[in-house]
């Protein structure tokens, strides 16, 4: 545990003195809850089609299959005719991509941004690393299941994908979405504690609440 | 009536009858002393009664049975009783004061002391030119045998230098004496008086010439002048303060009055000589005085320039005519009982450092026994001295000796400067020394009595010279006016617990209201609103402490008199008189602050420059006259009034800090308390802006060769609200922030009056009550969370908006008011400046301001930002919302912003109207909601109403859209997917404008502060060059005073 | 020719007293130099009162009262010279005492080492 | 050598002034205003041959009082600050110092002369009135005879009580005649609380013979009494 | 001007108009900037589907009222700026509200909502919104003054500070625009519409790389819509008041549309062309390219 997340005793400014435990004042600890989706079916309809229409990607490149990820900005594949574009910022962010091997460093920060969107958000894997741990079946620090960690909607194949097939895949992800089927927020919402154990399992030096709002 | 002669009479039988009581007989000996200086004293008290009550009249006693020519007689007048009463005075105190000392040397000691009081009286007393002689010898000698009785170390080599010098003045002397007489056959002053212009030829006035120069720079030297007064300033710290007390009293008084008799025999040709030697001891004896840390050595330097100042005045006399005695009078005696009074203080102290004062901190007494004297010293009201000073400047200035008049003022500007210094260090320093033993002598009576009566004494002759002034010179009487004696009866309830004191207080300044609204018109009732009634709301935060607070409100009530007294003046005097008030006043009350003391030195140096300036541009304004309507400024003569207007309006600057003159107010504003900085900021400056009124309505524009003073006040105004602005962004203390937007704010409103047009009047009154208003709730906001937190650096504070929520709303109304956007009465402020440029016919000092306006949100922003947003520390954690009777007033004034920012009218309309008669064209018309100028229109209530609708919609909608956020902690950020550190390493305040300082930084360069710096260093060093001149060695002192008497030889030119 | 030769002698008188008094630097001397110029002055009080061919105040057998007018000189300068010395006395007395009281003190006379206020 | 230099110029420029008043001296050839008074009526009024003494002891006598007060305030300086020293002197047990026996010329001239040295005295002041000299001059011999005495025996201690009890009481005696003066006569210190009498005899001049006795007492007794404290300051 | 009920209405209608055009221009612009690097660029009806996304998120965040409080003040400011100024001249019903106020309440209630956004930001406690407002307010002080003096030049130039007035005086014909009357004062004006469009000479307050999109870093969902409706009405309303000071004002909507557009269009060819200032950087360029100009127009005036 970090010196500056321990308990200590601090004193006020008029003497008194007394105790500040940074876990329990600096973070929220409010755990996830499922939301459901707009009473009227026509309205959640509407809602899934802009959903589908507008993705907003996290800029977060998490193993070598961003470097694929990049050229759909280009004019050559232009992803922005899908009204898919980056979002510097997990808050605004629908669809988290995971490009790739994901190793347990990385997958303490993509959890943190995970948990940091917004319901509804998707997951999407690339390559067989994040099904079997790929070519890193055996390897220390790679995590080889990415569902047990975060809920997947969606793994589009190769070693690492073409623009071409990401596009391709973000195309059915839109079907799933516009199908109501793209519910991983809930389902992490639902099996919460299941995640996180298998979270905590592989992450040792676990520093931060248990949901980082 | 018994005759005078029994003073001389009855201090020798005393002293003789001591010499036969045998040694044992001591403790009897005492008393003997004691009466016979009684009896003088209530002798000469009998005369001076009978002499001003007109049941005598001054009558002349001869000796030896024969007219006085050829007998030595003394005469009783009306001078003579008041000096006699004087001296006797002091020497009985001195006397009681010096028990222990007398009671250890014995009969001879006592002896000495009854016959050195009754030499000091027959100086005073003799018309004998030769008795003159003797009764000074007479001092000589007891001088010498009294020095003895002080048990300081050098005490020997002090007397046995000033015996050696007065040597050589009494050879002088003598040899003048035997001349004169030789010339004009009689020793007797009258006598020769008349025989001088009757001296046929030339050869026999050459001669008494001569014989006469001798004889009068023999006794100026008695007046110790500035070269050749070494000898004194020893005595004056090696010798018994109360010695001290009567050589500086009574020798000097005795002297002074000796000299003036010289005058009447030499005639007008030795005036300007008199002068000439006593201006140069006065500004040379402050100047030396400056650097001292000696208290009882800087007492004789201030005791030689004030003496230096009266001869300088008798010099004067061809000019002042009979009110000569009335001026030379009113700084004699002030002198005398606050020199006296201060070396009776400095008797109760064993430190003699001016630091080691501060242990007369534990009792209130001799604290305000010090304030007495400094102020009858330094000539602030209702003290004699500045009935004396303002008649002499008027004199002065009215017969055009102006470097004169420059060079007392400067004088006194130096004088007021040290002794200000010195009561900072008595309130606000730590004694050096260890703190056990008790050092400051209270249990002995007889030594703590004496410096009572002097206070007794200052204040009884405020009254006597107001009446004195009331009746023959028609000035009022200061002490007689309501609100100073209601400022001054707080002195006596300062017992009673702060809440009582408190509502008393705002009472009296509300009935003051309620009871004198009627006679304002509407531009005076606008400051009349603010002075008092906002004065009272100000005054609520000063609920929030407990205990008795000693010594707040006599001064938080003399500066609310003064400002009070400022609107209801129309006389040029009453005015002056209203502004020393309000200016002592503000500086006792910002000398409360636990940092202030040099910042409140700063204040008070700049504000009583201003004020000189003030009396000075009143007096040339003046042309002899001794005083007049304020609104006769108007037809001042052509060559005189750009100066005067010059004057007036630099001295008005100093007090609404514009640039050049603005370096005391960040100190002074920060450094006060959490109530006084409100008081001081939102009310203080406004005097300042009061004045520029009445000068600018009275004079309008001038023209000083060829260069529009106006155009200039413009471009000053536009440059204060530029660097104010600018300087306030770099600020990392808030209050010190605050006080920088006042300088820029005053900037504003500064321009509005320099733009000489009906909204330009306008748009200065807009900001006079929006910058009361908000600056008061901002000021009292920040000093709550600073009371709270514990701290005033911004970056150290943050994220109190959750555990400050009212003061958050109070500093949030008040930075949207400040910055001018629309919803609130900051924007009807814009709104008027910019119809007031359009109608202006000058274009480019407008560029200025344009930069200046939008730099106000900048560090607007930053005040709220640190302070309340952002990241909370750990130590804050549990800090409490501001005490309630600071928040209180807050909540009052956003109540007060939005009401005049919905309705402007109510305050604005009565005093536009009002403007018309100065400025007729471009007045504002007001129909219904809608204020209409002759260029745009402007409508507060609907705008207040729209946003007010727009928001309350957008915000319903987001609350429909947006039910259910889930409220997160600090922490909670997307810190690119890492984990903050700590709180303070994630709260960005620390030069939070670090990008502008690249860009404009270089126009906050301390130019200003390095100029006075270098100013008040410069006055060190040349005191520090002028005291090399006293070595210390009595041939020395023997040289300078013989080099002194031929250089004056060679001057004066014989 | 008698008055001015024996104003001079004493004007004389008063300008060694004074030279000394500057220039010497024990005390001793120096009050020795300032009774010599008391003297000197003593003598220019006495000198200014002469008259030429006349003679002392005294109205004895040698000078009736009625003609006193005629022959005697200005009496008023012997009077005052007569306070003027007891006064030289008087201060004189007063050195010598400090004098002796500064040697006690310091074991010197030297006017050079009490330079002790200064500044 | 610069201090030398400064001071004879400072002295020459002093020298200047004294230079123009001897210039501008003109002997008077007849008796100035005050002069001629004193001359026609001191002997008329007062009755006093010695006009000098009548212009000390009445016309001018508020100068004599103020002289003798400079000697009363001298003699008490001097005694404030010598016996001051001798009162912590703390060598009690030791026996008086023994000096050296003076010659036998001086002790034996001083047994024959002071008897003649106090008579003369007393003559000059009683016959101040008549003769020239008076009162200082009077006390002025007395005290050389005590300074006589002082010189043939050093440590003689004369009492300073005595003393001190002339000197009072002369000087009370005097402010006591004047306060008389000014009630009986004309003002203070004024002599014809006394006839007047017939010019040049012992008792006449009113009470100028009296003031100026007690003068010559008084001076004789500050002298002797500043002479006693100075010789005190020999056993040092 | 009197205020009628009736005009509560018509002001709606202008801000419903003028919500789909800021929509529409906003996506249009965008697919201009594509065309221009061959891409193909967002469908025109994007900014709707964003809009009705963010609306329709589920969840969100509140750091304290402040921050709640901040999009709110954001949206009135560009509201009140739109509905303060008349869009069509000589139409009484597309006057709007602008009643209430004259020039100097457009020119100051640009800040309003500004300065709530900062206040938002500030709450949200996060160091990249502080450094972004910090850099936001120190080159609008710069940015500000050309404007300021262009206006100050134009009242003077035709007294008057109602903003009918002067669009009226700029009445028929071309040549009777301020940009052909008074051109310096134009171009201070057009200098200082860069500095606020944040378009990439001045962008540096969103600095999309550095300090991810600067101040509304923490803001989404609901929020972020409020901020996008601005996004969409702002700008033109801001174009509004250009517009009639300087270009003669919009007789008719197609007028509108068109005068609006190329406006617009300055900003995006400078944005295009040139790299980001700092900040002292950008303020020194204000100080010494864009005041000399607004200076010179006021002397000239």
């Amino acid at each position: 545990m970090k010196p500056e997340l321990m308990k200590r005793m601090v004193k006020g400014p008029d003497g008194v003195e007394f105790e500040v435990e940074p876990m329990r004042d600096y973070y929220c600890d409010a755990p996830p809850t499922v939301q459901h989706g707009a009473y009227i079916k026509i309205v959640e309809d509407f809602f899934n089609w802009a959903r589908s229409q507008s993705l907003w990607i996290l800029g977060f490149g998490t193993g070598c299959g961003a470097i694929e990820m990049r050229p759909l900005m280009t004019p050559r594949f232009d992803a922005y005719r899908y009204g898919i574009q980056w979002r510097p910022t997990p808050r605004q962010a629908n669809l988290l991509v995971i490009s790739g091997y994901l190793s347990v460093k990385t997958l303490k920060r993509a959890i943190r941004a995970y948990e940091q969107m917004q319901n509804p958000k998707y997951v999407v894997g690339l390559g067989s690393c994040t099904i079997n741990g790929g070519m890193y079946w055996d390897s220390y620090n790679t995590i080889k299941c990415l569902d047990q960690y975060l809920p997947v909607d969606l793994y589009i194949t190769g070693c690492m994908p073409r623009p071409e097939a990401l596009l391709a895949g973000f195309e059915d992800l839109k079907k799933l979405i516009r199908a109501g089927q793209a519910e991983g927020a809930n389902q992490y919402a639902e099996r919460f504690d299941w995640y996180k154990a298998n979270q905590k399992q592989v992450i040792h030096d676990w520093d931060m609440p248990d949901y980082n709002w | 009536m018994t005759s005078p002669l029994y003073i001389i009479a009855v201090a020798l039988a005393a002293a003789f009858l001591l010499g036969l009581l045998r040694e044992q007989w001591r403790s009897l000996a005492y008393p003997v002393t004691l009466a016979a200086l009684a009896f003088m004293s209530w002798l000469s008290a009998s005369w001076l009664w009978a002499l001003a009550s007109g049941s005598a009249s001054p009558v002349d006693i001869y000796t030896a049975g024969t007219a006085p020519p050829f007998a030595i007689n003394l005469r009783m007048a009306l001078p003579e009783a008041v000096l006699t009463l004087l001296i006797n005075l002091t020497g009985l105190f001195s006397a009681l004061y010096l028990k222990s000392a007398l009671l250890a040397r014995g009969r001879r000691g006592m002896a000495v002391l009854l016959v050195a009081i009754m030499a000091l009286s027959g100086i005073v007393l003799t018309r004998d030119i030769f008795n003159l002689f003797v009764f000074l010898e007479l001092v000589v000698i007891a001088t010498g045998g009294l020095v003895l009785l002080s048990d300081h170390a050098h005490a020997l080599s002090a007397g046995f230098k000033y015996l050696v010098v007065s040597q050589v003045i009494s050879i002088l002397l003598l040899i003048g004496i035997i001349f004169a007489y030789h010339a004009t056959g009689t020793l007797n002053i009258d006598g020769m008086a008349e025989a001088v212009p009757g001296l046929q030829n030339a050869g026999a006035s050459q001669a008494f010439e001569l014989a006469f120069f001798l004889m009068f720079i023999a006794l100026v030297a008695e007046l110790k002048p500035f070269p050749a007064n070494g000898w004194a300033l020893d005595i004056y710290e090696a010798a018994h303060p109360a010695f001290s007390a009567i050589f500086s009293a009574g020798a000097g008084t005795a002297a002074l009055y000796a000299v003036d008799k010289l005058l009447l025999i030499g005639g007008p040709a030795w005036l300007d000589m008199a002068t000439g030697v006593g201006i140069v001891t006065f500004v040379a004896g402050n100047l030396l005085a400056l650097p001292q840390s000696n208290d009882r050595r800087l007492l004789g330097y201030s005791s030689v320039a004030q003496i230096g100042l009266i001869l300088a005045v008798l010099g004067q006399r061809d000019i002042l005519g009979e009110d000569t005695y009335f001026i030379a009078g009113g700084l004699l005696l002030s002198h005398a009982v606050a020199k006296a009074g201060l070396f009776w203080l400095s008797g109760l102290l064993a430190g003699r450092q001016l630091v080691d004062w501060a242990d007369l901190r534990e009792r209130p007494m001799p604290v305000f026994a010090f304030v007495t004297f400094a102020a009858m010293l330094s000539g602030l009201p209702p003290f004699p001295g500045f009935y004396a000073k303002w008649e002499l400047v008027h004199h002065l200035a009215g017969s055009g000796r102006l470097v004169l008049l420059a060079l007392v003022l400067f004088g006194a500007l130096i004088e007021a400067g040290y002794l200000f210094r010195w009561f900072g260090y008595i309130l606000k320093r730590e004694p050096p020394g260890e703190a056990d033993f008790c050092r400051v002598i209270f249990d002995k009576p007889h030594r703590v009595l004496p410096v009572m009566v002097a206070v007794a004494a200052g204040w009884a002759l405020a009254f006597v010279w107001g009446e004195l002034a009331s009746s023959l010179l028609g000035r009022s009487n200061l002490l007689l006016a309501l609100p100073l004696l209601f400022a001054l009866s707080f002195l006596l309830l300062d017992w009673l617990p702060a809440w009582v004191k408190n509502s008393l207080a705002i009472a009296g300044l509300v009935a003051f209201f309620a009871a004198t609204w009627t006679d304002y018109d509407a531009l005076r009732m606008i400051f009349a609103i603010i002075f008092t009634l906002g004065g009272a709301l100000t005054l609520l935060a000063s609920y929030h402490v407990h205990g008795r607070r000693v010594g707040f409100y006599p001064a938080a009530m003399l500066m609310f008199a003064g400002m009070v007294m400022l609107i209801r003046a129309d006389t040029s005097f009453d005015f002056f008189a209203a502004w020393e008030l309000l200016t002592v006043g503000s500086y006792f009350l910002i000398l409360r602050g636990k940092h202030s003391e040099p910042h409140a030195l700063s204040y008070i140096l700049f504000s009583l420059g201003g004020a000189f300036l003030i009396m000075a541009g009143f007096a040339i304004a003046a042309q002899g006259a001794p005083q007049f309507a304020l609104a006769s400024l108007a037809h001042v003569a052509a060559p005189f009034a750009p100066w005067v207007f010059l004057l007036l309006a630099i001295g008005f600057m100093t007090k609404t800090a514009a640039i050049g003159l603005h370096i005391w107010l960040p100190g002074a504003h920060a450094e006060a308390e959490t109530d006084v900085s409100p008081m001081v900021s939102g009310i203080l400056l406004k005097a300042g802006l009061y004045g520029l009124m009445v000068l600018l309505l009275a004079m309008g524009k001038q023209q000083l060769y060829g260069i529009e003073l106006t155009h200039v006040l413009l471009w000053v105004a536009a440059l204060t609200a530029l660097l104010g602005n600018l300087m306030a962004v770099f600020q990392e203390d808030a209050k010190r922030l605050l006080a920088y937007s006042s300088i820029g704010q005053m900037g504003y409103a500064l321009f509005g009056l320099a733009l000489m047009n009906h909204l330009g009047w306008l748009m200065a009154l807009v900001f006079v009550i929006n910058h009361y208003i908000y600056k008061a709730m901002l000021f009292l906001a920040v000093g709550g969370v600073a009371k709270r937190t514990g701290t005033r650096e911004m970056y150290r504070m943050g994220g109190l908006i959750r555990l400050m929520p009212l003061s958050f709303i109070a500093v949030l109304v008040g930075i949207i008011a400040v910055s001018g956007v629309p919803p609130l009465s900051g924007f009807g402020g814009r709104w008027v400046f910019y119809n007031a440029i359009l109608a202006s016919d000058y274009r480019l000092p407008m560029v200025v301001l344009f930069l200046a306006g939008p730099i106000a949100f900048l560090y607007l922003f930053r005040l709220i930002y640190t302070i309340f947003l952002g990241q909370l520390k750990d130590e804050l954690r549990r800090v409490k919302e501001a005490p309630f009777w600071i928040v209180l007033p807050q909540m009052i004034y956003v109540a007060l912003l939005i009401a005049f920012a919905v309705v402007p009218g109510l305050a604005l309309h009565r005093v536009d109207t009002y403007l018309n008669q100065f400025f007729p064209e471009g007045g504002l018309s007001w129909a219904g909601g809608e204020i209409t100028s002759n260029y745009g229109y402007w409508n507060p209530v609907a705008i207040m109403i729209i946003v007010g609708v727009i928001f309350c919609t957008v915000f319903a909608w987001l609350l429909f859209v947006n039910r259910r956020a889930q409220p997160v902690k600090q922490f909670n950020i997307v810190f690119s997917a890492e984990r903050p550190f700590r709180p303070e390493t994630t709260h960005f305040a620390w030069n939070f404008f670090a990008p502008y300082r690249k860009a404009l930084g270089f126009l906050t360069q301390p130019l200003v502060t390095i100029f006075w710096t270098t100013v008040t260093d410069l006055l060190h060093t040349a005191g520090d060059l002028g005291r090399r001149l006293y070595n210390g060695n009595g041939q020395t002192y023997a040289f300078h005073f013989l080099a002194f008497v031929v250089i004056v030889f060679f001057l004066v030119g014989l | 020719m008698i008055a001015q030769l024996s104003i001079a002698t004493g004007f004389l008188l008063i300008l060694i007293g004074l030279y000394g008094a500057l220039i010497q630097r024990n005390i001793l001397r120096m009050i020795v130099a300032f009774t010599v110029a008391d003297t000197g002055v003593n003598i220019v009080i006495v000198a200014v009162g002469f008259m030429a061919g006349r003679t002392a105040p005294i109205l004895d057998a040698a000078v009736p009262v009625a003609d006193a007018a005629a022959r005697i000189i200005d009496p008023l300068p012997q009077a005052l010279v007569l306070t003027a010395i007891v006064i030289g006395l008087g201060t004189t007395a007063l050195m010598l005492a400090y004098a002796f009281k500064l040697y006690e003190k310091r074991r010197t006379l030297d006017i050079d080492k009490f330079t002790d206020l200064r500044g | 050598m610069v201090k030398r230099f400064l001071a004879l110029l400072l002295l020459a420029g002093l020298g200047g002034i004294f230079a123009s008043l001897l210039a501008g001296y003109i002997p008077d050839a007849e008796l100035n205003l005050t002069a001629r008074y004193y001359a026609d009526h001191a002997a008329g009024d007062l009755g006093a041959a010695n006009i000098v003494t009548a212009i000390i002891v009445t016309y001018r006598g508020l100068d004599t009082l103020g002289e003798v007060t400079v000697l009363f305030l001298a003699a008490s300086i001097v005694g404030l600050v010598l016996t001051h020293r001798q009162k912590h002197d703390p060598r009690p047990g030791q026996p008086a110092r023994t000096r050296a026996p003076v010659g036998e010329l001086l002790t034996t001239g001083t047994r024959f002369l002071v008897p003649l040295i106090l008579l003369l005295g007393v003559y000059v002041f009683m016959n101040g009135h008549l003769t020239p000299g008076g009162g200082f001059q009077g006390g002025a011999i007395i005290a050389s005879g005590i300074l006589l005495l002082l010189l043939a025996d050093p440590l003689k201690h004369f009492s300073h009580g005595l003393i001190s009890a002339v000197e009072s009481l002369a000087g009370l005696f005097y402010i006591l005649l004047g306060l008389v003066g000014l009630v009986l006569a004309g003002g203070f210190l004024d002599n014809r609380i006394l006839p007047a009498g017939e010019l040049g005899a012992l008792i006449s001049a009113g009470a100028i013979p009296l003031i100026y006795s007690l003068i010559g007492l008084k001076v004789g007794a500050e002298f002797s009494s500043m002479l006693a404290s100075l010789s005190e300051t020999e056993e040092l | 001007m009197q205020f009628e009920w009736i005009k509560i209405p018509y002001a709606l209608l202008t801000l419903f108009i003028v919500v789909n055009y800021g929509m529409l221009l906003g996506a249009f612009i965008q697919k201009i900037g594509a065309r221009v690097g061959r891409r193909r660029g967002v469908p025109i009806w994007q900014n709707y589907a964003d809009l009705v996304k963010n609306f329709g998120l589920r969840t969100s965040i509140t750091h304290g009222v402040m921050f709640y409080l901040g999009p709110v003040f954001r949206l009135t400011g560009g509201i009140g700026l739109l509905l303060f100024v008349p869009t069509i001249y000589g139409s009484e019903m597309f006057s709007n509200l602008s009643f209430a106020g004259d020039l100097i309440l457009a020119l100051y209630f640009v800040f309003f909502g500004t300065l709530g956004m900062a206040l938002g930001a500030g709450e949200s406690g996060h160091p990249h919104a502080a450094i972004g407002i910090s850099r936001g307010l120190s080159q609008v002080t710069a940015a500000e003054l050309p404007l300021a003096l262009a206006v100050f030049s134009v009242a003077l130039q035709y007294q008057t500070l109602s903003i009918t007035d002067i669009v009226s005086a700029q009445q028929g014909g071309v040549l009777h625009w301020t940009l052909f009357t008074n051109p310096l004062a134009v171009a201070a004006a057009m200098l200082s519409f860069l500095g606020s469009m944040m378009r990439p000479p001045f962008d540096v307050v969103l600095a999309p790389q550095e300090i991810p999109i600067g101040p509304p870093t923490e803001y989404h969902s609901s929020y972020l819509a409020l901020m996008q409706t601005n996004r969409a009405i702002f700008p033109v309303a801001k174009i509004v008041v250009y517009m009639n000071l300087f270009f003669g004002g919009a007789a008719s909507w197609p007028v509108f549309f068109l005068k609006v557009f190329l406006i617009y269009m300055v900003s995006v060819f400078v944005g295009v062309a040139f790299p980001r200032f700092r900040v002292e950087q950008s303020i020194r360029w204000f100080l010494v390219w864009a005041v000399p100009l607004g200076i010179l127009s006021i002397l000239l005036a």
